[in-house]
C-alpha cells in the first residue's frame, strides 16, 4: 500500500467520531425563531437592510456586507423581523444580530434551477458565490469569494478541498461526502473553473475508508481530480498542514496558501458553492454534527443559520444526566460555551457535550519538565515550551523571538503537556499583549 | 618552544586553572555582566583581547624596563599604569579609527581597568616566569577560559530569569550557587594534564 | 424556549477540550520503575548494603524536598516521584562499600541527597528549573568531598549479607592504571571480560554494572517513548568511536596507538549506560529540540573518553554530562526548532 | 561644608559598613577575596586587615588631596594612590607574614583592583573631611573583614575540621569546602540568609546589589 499522505509533528487524540459516525444527515426541526449575526465570518460585519416588523422570506438578503472581506447573509426561515440588537455569540461576544420570528411557511425568496453553470464564465460562478454569502465552513469562516480573488501576481495552479475532518468527535463533513459525493465534486469543478486550475485534491484522512471510495467513485470520470487517503492525524485539516501532506509545499511563516499557488477549500464549502452556482441557493443551512458523551442521542443535523443550540440540544433528546461542557465546534480548537442560547453560524461543525466526569480540570497544571513532546508535535515546528514558560513569567515580547505569531493555537502542545499546562491559553495571552 | 607545550598552556589557562572557576578572579566582573547574553559576548571579546596585548606589553616592559631598571618592587604600580594607559589610548584609537566597533565594544573597555584578571596576567607571567610567548598564550587561554565562564553563565542566567527561584536568592546569591556548581563540574577536568 | 440548561452550571475553559492521560508523575514513576531491573542486579551483586544505601538516599532525598517545600510554604511536590527518582539515581550510582568502610560513613549518602535537592533542585525553583542534573551533583559533591570513601569498591559476591566483601578496582581503574592486558587477565579472557561486563559481575556503582538489565530498562523506556534514541545513541556512538581511535596503547612503549582500542571495554564498563540512558537524557536539564540533543549525546560522548583516557579519573560520564548540562542553555539558545516553511528561507 | 555633615555619626558609620551596606554581602562589591582567600580565618582575617588598613588610608589621603586634584584625573590620580598603599601593604606583609604571604600573595597585590576601595574614595572621601573619611574608611574595612572571617569560618570548619589552624575535629568533615565551590556555595548561601534576614526581619527588598 501506498504510504499516506501526511505533515511533519501532530498528535493522536482518540478520534471518537463512532458516537455520530451511522447518523445519516436529517433536517432539524425548523426552529420557532433564529437569531442571526451579522457578523458570521472573519473581516467586516454586515449592515443590516431589515427593519424590525419586516416581513421576509426564506433566503432573501437582511444584510449587506460591509466590506471586501466579508459576505452577505440571509433569512433562513420565512417570517418576521422581532429584533435587530446585540446578542451573545459562541465565542461569547456580543455581536448585532437579526432576530426573525419563523411563520412555518418556508417560502423560499428565489431558487432557480441552472443545470448549465458549469458554462458560466468564472466572473458569473464567482458573482454567484458571492450573492450566497458562503464562507469557509471548516471553522475559520473566511470570505469564500477573497480566497476565489487571488492577485494577478500570484497564479493558482491547485485546489484542494479539505475532507480531512481530523477534529475528533466531529462527522459532518464525512456524513456529506458520504450523502453528497457527487455534488461535492460538481462544487470542486466549479472552484476550478473560477481560479482557471486544472488539478484538483480532495484530502480525506484515512480513517474515513468509505468516503474515501465514495469520493473515489464520484471523481471516477474526472481526470484532473484527485483523492487522497491521509494519514489519521491532528491537525491534518489544517491548512498548511494539508497543502504540504499533499502537494508537499510548505507555505512561508506568516504567508498565505496562494504564495505557494494553492487554495484550500471545506468539502463544505464546496457543496455550498455547487448549489449556489445551481440553484442559486445562498448558505442558511449547515451540517452540524451534534455529538459527545453527555448527550442524548447523537445526530448529524442540517440546521438552519441562526437556530439556537438550546434547540438542538433538545432535538437530540437533551443532556444525558450532566452536562460539564458544550463546546461549539471541535473538542481541540472549538468555544466551550457559558450559554447554550447561542445560534449556530456558518462556521458552527459541532456542538459537542462532554459530561462532567470528561471535562480536564485545567486550574491546577504544574511547572514545564521540558520534555519536548510539545515540540515533537507542534505542526508548525515552534517550541510551545518557551512559549508557555515566557508569558507565564510575564516575557510577552521575549516570546516573539520564539515565534510567537506563526501559532494558529492548534492545541495539539496543550493535548500533550504531561503537565497539563495550559499552553493555548498562555501563548493567546502573549499575542494579545504584543505585537506581531 | 614546541607547540604542544604551548597548546597545553592554552587548554590548562582556559580550563583547568580557568580564572574563575578555580582562580576566583574577575568576579565582579563576570557577576556584572553575565546578566545579558550580549554584553557577554562583547565583553568576552573585549576582554580576550585586551588581555593578550596587556599580556605582551607588560612582558615587554618588564623585561626591558623594570628589571634593567631594578623596580620590580613597583610591578603593581607600572602594570597597572600600563594597562590603564593601554585601555584608554585602544579606546581613543578604537572612536577614531572604527567608530562602529567602539558603539558596540567601548563600554566594556571602561570597565576593564578595575577588573583583578588584567592585571593578574601580567603579575602571574612575571611569578610564573613565562617568556614572551608564554605569557601572550596564557593571556589568550585566560581569556578564552573567561570568555567561556561568561558565556555560560549568561545563558544559565537567561534560563534563570524565568525559573521560581526563591525570592532571598535570586541575582547574586544564585549565581554564586551556580558558579560553585560549575565549579565543581570544572573539576572533571583537572588531572588533564600536568603541566 | 424550553431552558435545557441553567447558563451558571456550565463549566468554560479555553481549548483544547480533551488532554492526553500522560502526566507528569507517571513518566517520573515510570522511569522509577525502569531502574528496578538495575537496581535489582546491584542488590543481587553487592547484597544489603547496597539496598540500605538506596534506600537510605531515596529516604533522605524525599524528605529534603518535603522539608524544604513547607519550609519556604510551596506546594508539596514529593508525590510527582521526581525527588525519589533523583535518590533512586544518586543511590545507584555510590558505591556499596559507602555502608561497611566505617561508622562515620552513614552520613556520606544523606548529604548527596541534601545537596542534590536542596542546591541543585529547590535553589533553582523546582522540578523544571534545575539547571544541572541532581543526582550526578550530589555524586560530584560527595566524590571530592569524601575522596576516599568513594573509591572504594568491593567485589560482587552476589551473597546476600556481604558484610565483609573484599576491595578491589573497578575494570575502568584496572584499565587505567595497569593497561588492558591486566584487565583480561583479571577476569580470565576477553570473552569472560565480556560477558561478565554484560552481566554486571564487576565491581562499581550499586546500579551501573548490569548492562543487561540496564538495557531492559532503557528499552521500556524507549518503547513508551519516555526517551527518544537521539542522546543515547549519539552519545555511545561518540564515546565507541573515539574509544576505538584513541584508547589503544602500545603494550611495549606505554605511548597512544591510534585505532586500536577496545570500544566494547568502554562501552561495557562505567557508568556509561547508567549515564547514557537514565541520567543524560534528563529532559530539565539536556537540550529541549532533537538536533540540540544529538550535540548533546556527542559532547557527552566525547568529554567522557577525554577524561577516561587523559584525564585524573578514570570514570568520565558524571562530569561529562554535567559539562554537558553546562552547554545545555547555550545550545538550547542557538538551536531551536525549525519553523514550518521557513527551512527554505534560512537567514541571510 | 555644610551641617548635614556634622550630624553623620561615627558610629552609623561603622555598623553601616558591617550590616545595610555589608561589601560583599549586601553592595556586593569585590567578591573576588570573598572566594579566594577564605579557605581558613587566618587567611580571611589576614586580608581583612590589609583592606581595612588600605581602604582607611586611601580613603585619608584621597580626603587630605582631594581640593588639588582636577576632576578630569580624578580617577587615574586615585589609583595611584591605592596602588601605592597596596604596594606598601604588599612589602610590608611580604616581610612580616611570610607564610601567609606565601598563599595569597597574588590576591594582596591584587587589592589595587578592588573596587570597593576606589568606589568608596569616590563617593565618599572625595567629599568629606578626613575624619568622617576615616570612619567610613574603617566602617567599610571591618564590614569586609567580618564578612571574610564569617566565610572563612564555615569553610574551615567544615572543610579542614579546624579554626585559625587549630584542629577541632581530627576528621576532614567536607572536603570540598575549601575549594572553589565550597567558596562559591558558602558566599552564595551567606548572601541568601542575609538577604532573607534583611527580608524577614528589617522589611529589605531583598535582592542584593550586582555591581563590579
Amino acid at each position: 500500500m501506498m504510504a499516506l499522505a501526511t505533515f511533519k509533528g501532530g498528535i493522536h487524540p482518540p478520534d471518537k467520531k463512532d458516537l455520530a459516525k451511522d447518523k445519516a444527515i436529517k433536517e432539524a426541526k425548523s426552529p420557532q425563531r433564529v437569531v442571526i449575526p451579522l457578523s458570521q465570518h472573519l473581516g467586516a460585519p454586515c449592515k443590516p437592510i431589515v427593519s424590525i416588523g419586516q416581513e421576509v422570506k426564506k433566503g432573501e438578503v437582511i444584510g449587506e456586507p460591509g466590506g471586501f472581506v466579508s459576505a452577505p447573509v440571509h433569512s433562513s426561515v420565512s417570517g418576521k423581523v422581532i429584533a435587530i440588537a446585540e446578542f451573545p455569540n459562541a465565542m461569547g461576544r456580543m455581536v448585532n444580530s437579526i432576530v426573525i420570528e419563523n411563520d412555518g411557511k418556508e417560502e423560499w425568496a428565489s431558487l432557480k434551477d441552472n443545470p448549465d453553470y458549469i458554462k458560466l464564465s468564472s466572473d458569473e460562478l464567482k458573482e454567484k458565490v458571492k450573492a450566497a454569502g458562503i464562507v469557509g465552513m471548516g471553522g475559520a469562516a473566511f470570505p469564500t469569494l477573497v480566497k476565489l480573488s487571488p492577485p494577478k501576481e500570484k497564479p493558482i495552479d491547485t485546489v484542494i478541498l479539505n475532507g480531512a475532518e481530523c477534529e475528533p468527535y466531529l462527522t459532518a463533513d464525512y456524513r456529506l461526502m458520504l450523502e453528497k459525493s457527487s455534488d461535492i465534486v460538481e462544487g470542486l469543478k466549479i472552484l476550478m473553473r473560477i481560479l482557471g486550475v486544472n488539478k484538483g485534491f480532495i484530502g480525506i484522512e484515512n480513517n474515513k475508508p468509505d468516503a474515501i471510495e465514495k469520493m473515489k467513485d464520484a471523481a471516477r470520470n474526472e481526470p484532473n481530480i484527485e483523492v487522497c487517503g491521509l494519514e489519521v492525524k491532528y491537525p491534518q485539516g489544517a491548512e498548511k498542514m494539508l497543502i504540504s501532506a499533499i502537494t508537499g509545499r510548505e507555505v512561508p511563516p506568516r504567508a498565505l496558501p496562494m504564495d505557494v499557488r494553492v487554495v484550500v477549500q471545506n468539502v463544505g464549502t464546496a457543496l455550498a458553492v455547487y448549489e449556489a452556482a445551481r440553484y442559486g441557493k445562498p448558505l442558511i443551512e449547515r451540517v452540524v454534527t451534534v455529538t459527545g458523551e453527555g448527550i442524548k442521542t447523537p445526530a448529524n443535523l442540517m440546521v438552519k443559520i441562526g437556530t439556537l443550540i438550546s434547540d438542538i440540544v433538545e432535538e437530540c433528546g437533551g443532556f444525558k444526566d450532566s452536562a460539564g461542557k458544550v463546546v461549539s465546534g471541535g473538542p481541540m480548537m472549538g468555544f466551550a460555551l457559558s450559554t447554550l442560547d447561542v445560534p449556530v453560524t456558518k462556521g458552527t461543525s459541532g456542538i459537542l457535550v462532554i459530561p462532567e466526569e470528561g471535562v480536564v480540570h485545567a486550574e491546577e497544571y504544574g511547572p514545564c519538565i521540558r520534555c519536548g513532546r510539545c515540540i515533537d508535535i507542534c505542526p508548525m515546528g515552534l517550541m510551545p515550551s518557551m512559549l508557555s514558560i515566557l508569558p507565564e513569567k510575564g516575557h510577552y515580547e521575549d516570546a516573539k523571538e520564539y515565534n510567537l505569531f506563526d501559532c494558529f493555537e492548534c492545541g495539539s502542545c496543550a493535548f500533550v503537556c504531561p503537565s497539563k499546562r495550559p499552553i493555548v491559553q498562555l501563548i493567546r495571552l502573549a499575542k494579545s499583549l504584543t505585537k506581531p | 618552544m614546541e607547540f604542544g607545550k604551548l597548546f597545553e598552556l592554552f587548554i590548562a589557562a582556559a580550563l583547568i586553572n580557568n580564572f574563575v572557576f578555580t582562580r576566583y578572579l574577575g568576579l565582579c566582573i563576570f557577576f556584572g555582566v553575565t546578566k545579558k547574553m550580549d554584553t557577554s559576548i562583547g565583553m568576552s571579546i573585549t576582554f580576550t583581547s585586551v588581555m593578550v596585548i596587556s599580556a605582551a606589553l607588560n612582558r615587554v616592559i618588564y623585561k626591558f624596563i623594570m628589571i634593567p631598571l631594578g623596580l620590580g618592587f613597583l610591578e603593581i604600580v607600572i602594570f597597572i599604569g600600563v594597562v590603564a594607559g593601554f585601555v584608554q589610548a585602544a579606546d581613543t584609537i578604537m572612536k577614531k579609527v572604527s567608530p562602529g566597533l567602539y558603539y558596540k565594544l567601548g563600554i566594556y573597555l571602561a570597565l576593564i581597568t578595575t577588573n583583578c584578571i588584567i592585571l593578574a596576567v601580567p603579575l602571574l607571567n612575571v611569578s610564573e616566569g613565562y617568556n614572551f610567548i608564554e605569557s601572550m598564550f596564557f593571556g589568550f587561554g585566560s581569556g578564552i577560559g573567561f570568555s567561556l565562564a561568561m558565556i555560560i553563565m549568561a545563558s544559565i542566567r537567561e534560563k534563570l530569569e524565568i525559573a521560581d527561584v526563591p525570592k532571598a536568592f535570586q541575582g547574586l546569591p544564585i549565581s554564586f550557587i551556580i558558579t560553585g556548581l560549575i565549579a565543581l563540574v570544572f573539576l572533571g577536568f583537572s588531572g588533564l594534564i600536568t603541566l | 424556549m424550553a431552558d435545557v440548561k441553567k447558563e451558571h452550571e456550565l463549566i468554560v475553559t479555553v481549548s483544547p477540550h480533551v488532554r492526553d492521560e500522560e502526566t507528569t508523575s507517571r513518566i517520573m514513576w515510570t522511569v522509577n520503575l525502569s531502574l528496578l531491573p538495575a537496581f535489582f542486579m546491584g542488590f543481587y551483586f553487592f547484597g544489603l548494603k547496597a539496598l540500605f544505601i538506596t534506600a537510605l538516599c531515596i529516604i533522605s532525598s524525599v524528605l529534603s524536598e518535603y522539608f524544604f517545600q513547607k519550609a519556604v510554604k510551596k506546594k508539596l511536590t514529593v508525590n510527582d516521584g521526581s525527588a525519589f527518582l533523583t535518590g533512586l539515581l544518586l543511590g545507584m550510582n555510590l558505591p556499596s562499600s559507602l555502608w561497611s568502610f566505617n561508622p562515620f560513613t552513614i552520613h556520606v549518602p544523606i548529604i548527596g541527597s541534601v545537596i542534590a535537592v536542596v542546591i541543585t533542585k529547590q535553589f533553582f525553583g523546582g522540578l523544571g528549573y534545575n539547571i544541572f542534573n541532581p543526582a550526578l551533583i550530589g555524586r560530584a559533591f560527595l566524590l571530592i568531598s569524601f575522596p576516599k570513601a568513594m573509591t572504594i569498591w568491593t567485589e560482587p559476591t552476589a551473597a546476600f549479607l556481604a558484610l565483609d566483601a573484599k576491595t578491589t578496582a573497578t575494570p575502568l581503574g584496572i584499565l587505567k592504571e595497569d593497561g588492558i592486558a591486566k584487565l583480561i587477565e583479571a577476569f580470565g579472557d576477553k570473552l569472560n571480560l565480556y560477558a561478565e561486563l554484560f552481566n554486571g559481575h564487576r565491581a562499581g556503582s550499586i546500579g551501573e554494572t548490569s548492562v543487561l538489565a540496564l538495557l531492559i530498562g532503557a528499552g521500556f523506556l524507549l518503547y513508551k517513548r519516555y526517551i527518544t534514541w537521539h542522546i543515547p545513541v549519539s552519545f555511545l556512538g561518540t564515546a565507541a568511536a573515539l574509544a576505538w581511535i584513541f584508547g589503544g596503547k602500545n603494550p611495549e612503549t606505554g605511548k597512544m596507538l591510534l585505532f586500536a582500542g577496545d570500544p566494547l571495554i568502554h562501552l561495557l564498563s562505567g557508568g556509561l549506560m547508567l549515564g547514557a540512558f537514565f541520567m543524560a537524557t534528563d529532559y530539565v536539564t539536556c537540550p529541549a529540540v532533537r538536533k540540540g540533543q544529538i550535540v548533546f549525546g556527542i559532547g557527552c560522548g566525547a568529554l567522557t573518553m577525554l577524561i577516561r583516557i587523559k584525564g585524573g579519573y578514570p570514570e568520565g560520564v558524571m562530569f561529562a554530562i554535567l559539562l554537558m548540562n553546562c552547554f545545555a542553555p547555550l545550545i538550547d539558545r542557538s538551536m531551536k526548532s525549525d519553523v514550518f516553511g521557513a527551512v527554505k528561507e534560512k537567514k541571510k | 561644608m555644610s551641617n548635614a555633615e556634622s550630624k553623620i555619626s561615627y558610629i552609623g558609620l561603622i555598623k553601616n559598613g558591617i550590616f545595610s551596606e555589608n561589601p560583599i554581602f549586601r553592595v556586593a562589591l569585590s567578591l573576588c577575596p570573598a572566594v579566594a582567600v577564605t579557605s581558613g580565618v587566618k587567611n580571611g582575617f589576614m586580608m581583612g586587615i590589609a583592606v581595612l588598613f588600605v581602604q582607611i588610608m586611601v580613603n585619608v589621603t584621597v580626603s587630605i588631596v582631594r581640593k588639588f586634584i582636577h576632576p578630569k584625573v580624578r580617577i587615574p590620580s586615585y589609583m595611584f594612590i591605592i596602588a601605592t598603599w597596596v604596594t606598601v601593604t604588599d612589602l610590608s606583609m611580604a616581610a612580616f607574614v611570610r607564610d601567609i604571604y606565601a598563599q595569597m600573595g597574588l590576591y594582596i597585590k591584587l587589592i589595587v583592583a578592588f573596587a570597593i576601595i576606589l568606589s568608596r574614595a569616590e563617593l565618599f572621601a572625595s567629599k568629606q573631611k578626613i575624619t568622617p573619611s576615616f570612619f567610613d574608611g574603617l566602617g567599610n574595612g571591618i564590614g569586609f573583614l567580618f564578612a571574610l572571617v564569617i566565610i572563612g569560618f564555615f569553610r574551615e570548619l567544615l572543610g579542614k575540621g579546624s579554626l585559625w589552624g587549630y584542629p577541632i575535629v581530627d576528621t576532614k568533615p567536607l572536603l570540598i569546602m575549601i575549594l572553589p565551590t565550597g567558596g562559591f556555595f558558602a558566599v552564595g548561601i551567606l548572601m541568601g540568609l542575609f538577604n532573607w534576614i534583611d527580608m524577614k526581619f528589617f522589611g529589605g527588598g531583598g535582592a542584593s546589589g550586582g555591581g563590579h
